[in-house]
């Protein structure tokens, strides 16, 4: 409902499909609502140099990344005619096939929640700092680019 | 004022902490950014590695001066999501 | 996986979270997915002429709406780079605050995904052959128009 | 040839079944949408009513022919979702 408080956005481990299953559950009373969008992010197992990605370790610059998500939310807010916006990122190790990254975007219209969770999925790629170890089979890593 | 030696704490983040083996730097003596990478440069092998500094949680695209409370953050490209 | 099969899309009543989130839980054995978008249509309670919806009944041309439906899909998978798409949407009475819409797809990449998702809400709204009546509290109702 | 009438089964959705209150309705002697039409709104008060019209499962936008097994369908605006 608000943008004005700092909330915490990280979740230690992967965010689980009973966590997304609450958090539309509790949307059921804010009548207003009529549409809901929503983007996971899902780990995928890449084939790299033959060696396959088993996880990815998240690591952040937390306080930054709380500021900078704070930031984010306050424009979002002031662009679109949200009724209120949900963003999990994982910390720690995530499988592949888990998910690790929940952005929930809700409004009267459509229009709003799908262009505001577009925008948030792209600021959060480009702006948070958040580094992510692809971890292989092998025990090997290398640090995961952004495209 | 001869004592007054800036010291600065620097956190390293991602493919950087490969290389520093540590996530907590102190420098001391440096007065700017520039003379921080300068600095930086001597003790690490940062040759070719792309970062973006923020000194105090913002990003600074210019050299930007410290002082003993800076707290300063080497930053590679963001991979969340 | 495979856009070719006429796929059933209708769901008698409301789509539960729990049904949501069992539909994510079934990716995550998937590891070439890297990204899902959810779009949720949630029926609003508005206030008509001084009336309340209390919920809207959805009837469809049942026959007509799978052919469309599988048109769409066929369209949606040759435009886009999915890995899959589901759709479900209410038939009979839905409350305010519950989800009467479900469209869910995944690509590698979350370009793909997020487009796929979006033109297909924009797809069924407009050419579905779906019609809510509104239920007021007070018992009457009118038949819904969508902007 | 006399005998041969068409006889075609109209099927009704939406408000538009607040006035013919039935969803199925055979209109017999229509060769073609423009007919079927000018029947329908000799039966019920259709003026100023916006529907489509669908042909076995298709919508039509110019007059078609109708043949004895056709399947009308009157299809006011749709509002799923």
């Amino acid at each position: 409902m608000s943008a004005k408080q700092p909330k915490n956005v990280f979740v230690q481990g992967p965010i689980e499909a009973s966590f997304i299953a609450d958090s539309i559950q509790k949307h059921s009373s804010q009548t207003n609502i009529g549409a809901h969008s929503i983007f996971l992010g899902q780990v995928r197992s890449d084939l790299i140099k033959a060696r396959k990605v088993a996880a990815i370790d998240y690591t952040t610059y937390e306080e930054m990344a709380l500021e900078e998500m704070h930031e984010i939310r306050e424009a979002i807010f002031l662009k679109y005619q949200l009724t209120c916006m949900h963003i999990y990122h994982s910390l720690g190790k995530v499988a592949a096939g888990e998910i690790c990254l929940f952005v929930f975007t809700s409004s009267k219209h459509r229009k709003a929640a799908i262009e505001a969770c577009e925008e948030t999925v792209e600021r959060i790629k480009a702006e948070l700092p958040i580094w992510g170890k692809e971890l292989f089979e092998d025990d090997s890593y290398q640090w995961k680019e952004n495209k | 004022m001869l004592n007054n030696t800036t010291r600065v704490n620097v956190i390293v983040f991602g493919h950087l902490l490969d290389i520093t083996k540590s996530a907590n730097i102190a420098i001391e003596n440096v007065s700017d950014t520039n003379e921080l990478v300068q600095q930086l440069e001597l003790l690490y092998p940062f040759t070719n590695m792309r970062f973006a500094i923020a000194v105090d949680k913002k990003i600074v695209n210019e050299n930007t001066p410290l002082n003993d409370n800076s707290v300063i953050a080497l930053l590679p490209p963001f991979s969340g999501g």
